[in-house]
């Protein structure tokens, strides 16, 4: 069902954990779901110098956070908001159709932080005009073919 | 190599070597059409007769009203659809509960579409079926209730004869989904007042794609599949011969041996729910303390989620399951672990242990060292999790 | 020891070595359920799917539009019921013919009893579907033609292609009955427009109890087994997995080696038909002299009775059938060769031999050795042959 | 689905034949519905001295032919009315349940020949005063469950 990279970053998730006093703290999903994800950033000089990542979810969830996680480190702000679920899917080899929301739910938790760090330092970021944090970021798909 | 320790017997079982041996004449030397008049199809004509009297007798019920299926599934299509439309001039009212199998639920919602109506009846915090709503439900339309006799995730067991009897005070015919019960409770049908029953081979050591109704003389029903005259008429289709051969060895070895495997699993059972209470903090156990089924076990861990749990045990060879089997690739959680009471999030986090007969005590103690492991370190990485 | 010779090949057929060889494995090993997450479960749903790919491969489907089942009977149903529910209101009439497998015609009737129509054409001398009958029977209210693909009583193969076209240029659903043709001539349901298409293991070397409904992505039809997940939420209950292991070998052989097989039983089956002709008197050859499946031979013998010479063969070692397998047992004459137009006395001294892969030519030889006899032998009993 | 008895006759069958300037002829049956059973009666002094038979039809129609042959040779007239299908079938060793109305057929058969034999010789045998040899003596039982 999962590829080998899924399952290695499932196995081994790089960046879990909190960050204290963290420059910027995303968190979306919902626990009836069953899955919630919450990401912490440090930011300098518009780089994302650490991230950490905590997630309740499936397999899916939690390698999506890690590759996610791996791929905005270091990055600048603007990178990180170019980071697109699909990347993250793609950089897992792939996720199988009904998962594909997991990896939304990685770049919405992003997106979230960034947010929190707009908000905190009051600056604007350019993606973030119509973000709104408490959107439930994922849509669970409920059709029939599951 | 890691240890393998296959905790999923409820969803279903190998075949055991004695039952596949009986199957294996039957593919390529005793291949005759039961229907046809020569010796080579009258000599399987014979042998299914022969399971069609062990899977009678195993209930208390007469061959003739043992009709051979697919599977489980099919068996519970047939006796909810074939008495909704052969009695639909009499009523259309059908009761069943909230937890059944998808086999009897979406067989009930199908019919809700075509002009009959449903109550799903409420369960208690065990997954016992409500009586009194039961008996509240019957109004003069009503033409079944179709009550699993043990449920498949919760393990739960049914007040069978309490039900049977409503039914039979009301004139309503009742169904069981034995399903699961086959192989790990007695069963009388006339005792219970049963009037059709669902049996699957797969899940008591037989093989996969066959099953029974039973359905007691007198029973007004439909066929389900219309063809040829095979089983008297009622179910057509060349008769899958291995598969009944092998379910009738699996059913009779199942009986010879049941004391003993009932006590075998109920020891690892209540084993395996002692020591991973004792263990791992935040866990509920789902299903009823006692009236459950010999080899379920059913837990609820806090702040983590089911997939996970599954993904982490299979890496460490062990099987097991989040709800039924039929629903994972589903994203909603089980509507057995709704119905009793829990809330999504922790219904979520659940995960189901079946044991069966190749299990051991070294096996349950692998499993609970396992769980310990696994459930700390998904804990860890949950942002519910406070420590 | 008398020579054993099966001559019933159409009823169903003995699996074959490399057959069994291959599903094994799946019964006391590779038992994981294909909807579990672990990968005792994922290996068994990859073997299943690589079956599918096989299956669709064979009649140039794709994989998700093959839908495994209980068998050829269970696919009828399914394909019948499940496009006349579901479009209902587009229209309640069906078009099938007279000579249609009892798994498509007692459907029909059923359905004939729930407020659908339903035209049974005719056919000519030879088993040929009237087509002239069939593009006058199309109204706005038809939205299916079911016509099989070969017949398995007389092995007459109808003009698929045309049918398949008429049916598409009035925009009306095409299920073909398939059970008999598959393994046997090769089959591109893009190029028949096909829309549904009937298949069983048994009938090509593989086990009993499996087959699969070919249905075309896009085709308005309601599921048959509901419950769980499993078929992409279209056929529910836990899959037979070594059934549909073996019925994936079984057409993988049969289309590796088409050409051959078809050769060689076209062979046998001439010789058969001109060595009955030429030794015995008053005998005909029912069904279509060159559209006929390779391995079929239908002959009426004139002044004796059917189910006499079954017994009397036997005797001999020789399993042969009168009609279709599932209705031996019955008194009537088959519907089959009444349709045809023969009497009903000579309908009812007609015999079936079937050839299939295992029989050779000196079984074609000891066999009409033995119709001699056995047919003078009864002649000689009976008050209808003036000798 | 037969028993050995039936076999055994069906394969070996008691009488049959025709006979030449037979005393009594009777025939029942229905090519149409594939039984066709023909008796021929030998008798002197009120005893069936010879009996020959010819049968189109099934495996039990065939034995029970032979076995109702076998069971009023060298009897009586009214020991051969006397002879019931039942008797026939239990002296089988049984039918099954579809196949029962071929010893029906056999009792018919005797029957008719007995009648023709009451009208050639103008004596009237009890118990067939109201015998039609024209009724279609057997009825072929259509029902659901063959
Ligand atoms: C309670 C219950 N009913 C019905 C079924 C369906 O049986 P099968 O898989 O044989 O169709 C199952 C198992 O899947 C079950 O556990
Ligand atoms: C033409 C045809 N259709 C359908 C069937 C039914 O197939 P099955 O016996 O696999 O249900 C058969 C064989 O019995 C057949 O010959
Ligand atoms: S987090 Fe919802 S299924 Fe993956
Ligand atoms: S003679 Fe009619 S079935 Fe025996």
């Amino acid at each position: 069902m999962y590829s080998d990279k899924v399952m290695e970053h499932f196995m081994n998730p790089r960046n879990v954990g909190e960050i204290e006093n963290a420059d910027g703290v995303g968190q979306v999903g919902n626990a009836k779901c069953g899955d919630i994800m919450k990401m912490y950033l440090k930011i300098e000089d518009e780089t994302i110098v650490d991230v950490k990542f905590k997630t309740f979810g499936c397999g899916s969830a939690i390698a999506s956070s890690s590759m996610a996680t791996e791929m905005i480190k270091g990055k600048t702000i603007s990178e990180a908001m170019n980071l697109s679920n699909k990347a993250v899917a793609q950089a897992l080899d792939g996720l199988p159709p009904v998962k594909m929301h997991c990896s939304v739910l990685a770049e919405q938790a992003i997106k979230a932080a960034l947010y929190d760090y707009s908000k905190k330092y009051n600056k604007t970021i350019e993606g973030l005009e119509d973000f709104n944090p408490d959107d439930d970021a994922h849509d669970h798909d409920h059709a029939e073919e599951h | 190599m890691i240890r393998q320790v296959y905790l999923d017997n409820a969803a279903t079982t190998p075949v055991k070597k004695q039952v596949l041996d009986e199957m294996l004449p039957f593919f390529k030397e005793k291949y005759g059409n039961p229907s046809s008049i020569y010796r080579l199809g009258q000599e399987t004509r014979n042998a299914i007769d022969e399971v069609r009297e062990k899977v009678a007798n195993v209930i208390n019920a007469k061959p003739r009203e043992i009709y051979f299926t697919a599977g489980g599934s099919e068996a519970d299509n047939w006796a909810i659809k074939g008495i909704a439309f052969a009695n639909k001039d009499k009523g259309n009212h059908i009761i069943t509960s909230k937890i059944e199998h998808h086999g009897v639920l979406h067989t009930c919602e199908y019919l809700e579409k075509n002009g009959f109506e449903v109550t799903y009846l409420d369960v208690d915090e065990n997954g016992i079926v409500n009586m009194e709503q039961l008996k509240d439900s019957i109004t003069d339309k009503t033409i079944l209730i179709s009550i699993m006799f043990a449920n498949n995730e919760i393990g739960t067991i049914q007040p069978i004869e309490e039900i049977g009897k409503i039914a039979r005070d009301n004139k309503v015919y009742f169904h069981t989904d034995a399903v699961q019960a086959i192989g790990n409770i007695n069963i009388d049908v006339e005792k219970l007042n049963i009037d059709l029953l669902s049996m699957s081979a797969h899940k008591l050591y037989g093989p996969k794609g066959v099953g029974a109704l039973y359905i007691k003389q007198g029973v007004k029903i439909h066929p389900y599949m219309h063809g040829g005259a095979q089983e008297r008429n009622r179910r057509a289709g060349t008769e899958n011969i291995p598969g009944i051969i092998g379910f009738g060895k699996a059913i009779e070895l199942a009986y010879e041996t049941l004391d003993e495997h009932n006590e075998r699993l109920t020891k690892l059972r209540d084993k395996l729910i002692r020591d991973i209470k004792e263990n791992i903090e935040y866990v509920r156990l789902n299903g009823h303390p006692d009236k459950r089924l010999p080899g379920n076990v059913n837990f609820s861990f806090e702040f983590i989620e089911g997939e996970s749990l599954l993904l982490s045990l299979d890496m460490l060879g062990i099987c097991a399951s989040s709800g039924s089997a039929c629903t994972s690739g589903s994203l909603d959680p089980s509507h057995v672990l709704l119905a009793i009471g829990l809330p999504h999030e922790i219904a979520h986090g659940s995960l189901r242990l079946t044991l069966g007969d190749f299990n051991t005590e070294e096996d349950v103690d692998y499993v609970v060292e396992s769980l310990i492991k696994v459930v700390d370190r998904l804990r860890q990485m949950s942002p519910l999790y406070e420590n």
